[in-house]
């Protein structure tokens, strides 16, 4: 695989229009979370910045986004804060 | 007896709480709470769908995290755990969480310990369609008010 | 919707628990307890059967009465209190309490207040049937201790 | 009627060895507690005797037993503490 996928959760998929996007990998070095940011349309970018979205690499939550490092075929989800009921 | 699920279809909490209760023989009492999806009251703009999204990596294993940790903290002889996912309307349930123990306190107590920490331990997106479209349905300040208690 | 009664035939809670729910349509949530008759381990000597009796002018209104207050204390919208009397074996359910609220914490808080006061509310008086024979339950100290919580 | 009926409850209806028994009516002054006492079978009147048995008359109860005084046709119930469980 070359790419990335990236899985949006709760209003993220809304405002990409779809539930999941696909970024061309890294032939380099791997992306990390500014890159990953750089690489998303510029509406989804800014709300994907918020600081209470959480990070999921591979089905893992990071504690901290800076520690992104992600490769062909890796999955990354964007967790928007869970809803209340 | 431990069943821990995510549902795609109608939850029918008979079908569930029967077969957990024989499930678990010798028991001394069964606590289950069942929530189901309100309609909010007109003024406000009725409730007619509500549409939970998941993240499969997350989701259940956040609920199997949190049955671990109720098992660790009371003593239990069975947990359900049911939570539905996808569109559901007014009226239907939503979640049904199931506890059988020799004591009555354990039951009730591990009950209202997962019914506080589903929301935070699994991972759910909701979103209400309401008269005038979709809404995200955003964190409350309830939800951690409930935790403070534990 | 409330429903409060004492029952000399099998309380099959499946038959109680699912019309309840349908008579409190826009609940948001129903919490449930079902206490059973336990079968204690063989070294205490297994009960083999269980004998409630009551006082008929004192029974049934503290069970009302006990209904009274958790529908002052809470914002209820269904209460159901079934209560056996009778002779159970191991295994039957002796109690049934459910709640129905908008709000969970009505639900669960009303559920768990009913069931640590149904006791000293209501008049019961139990005997165990041992291998050797019927003995009268005496009195807790963790009875006192649960009201304690209120 | 002229008797006053005494329900028993819990283990005094094991010891009286019915769930009821019934007492002449004073044809003078009611029934006081003492009086019901003396009117007991000496076990049965030991054991009601305890401080923790509670006493109704016609299905009200008592919140002293010095309240008492019964008449013909009135029913006692007399009511041991409820059991734990």
């Amino acid at each position: 695989m070359i790419v990335i996928t990236v899985v949006l959760l709760g209003k993220l998929a809304d405002l990409a229009g779809a539930p999941t996007l696909t970024l061309p990998a890294p032939s380099s070095a791997p992306l990390d979370w500014a890159g990953v940011l750089a690489a998303l349309p510029p509406a989804l970018a800014d709300a994907a910045d918020d600081p209470r979205n959480r990070v999921a690499a591979n089905g893992a939550l990071l504690a901290d986004k800076a520690e992104l490092q992600a490769g062909a075929g890796d999955e990354i989800a964007l967790l928007p804060p869970v809803s209340g009921g | 007896m431990r069943d821990i699920r995510l549902l795609d279809q109608m939850l029918v909490p008979g079908t569930l709480i029967g077969p957990f209760a024989q499930a678990n023989p010798g028991l001394g009492g069964v606590c289950t709470f069942v929530g189901e999806v309100r309609c909010d009251a007109k003024e406000q703009g009725g409730v007619e769908a509500l549409e939970l999204s998941h993240y499969e990596p997350l989701t259940l294993p956040g609920m199997h995290a949190l049955a671990d940790r109720a098992f660790a903290r009371f003593t239990l002889m069975g947990l359900l755990m049911v939570h539905r996912v996808g569109v559901l309307y007014p009226g239907e349930p939503i979640v049904c969480v199931s506890a059988a123990a020799l004591h009555r306190r354990d039951a009730i107590d591990a009950v209202d310990f997962c019914m506080d920490h589903l929301k935070s331990a699994a991972w759910f997106w909701k979103r209400e369609k309401r008269a005038d479209g979709w809404h995200w349905i955003e964190p409350r300040a309830d939800d951690t008010r409930d935790l403070a208690r534990w």
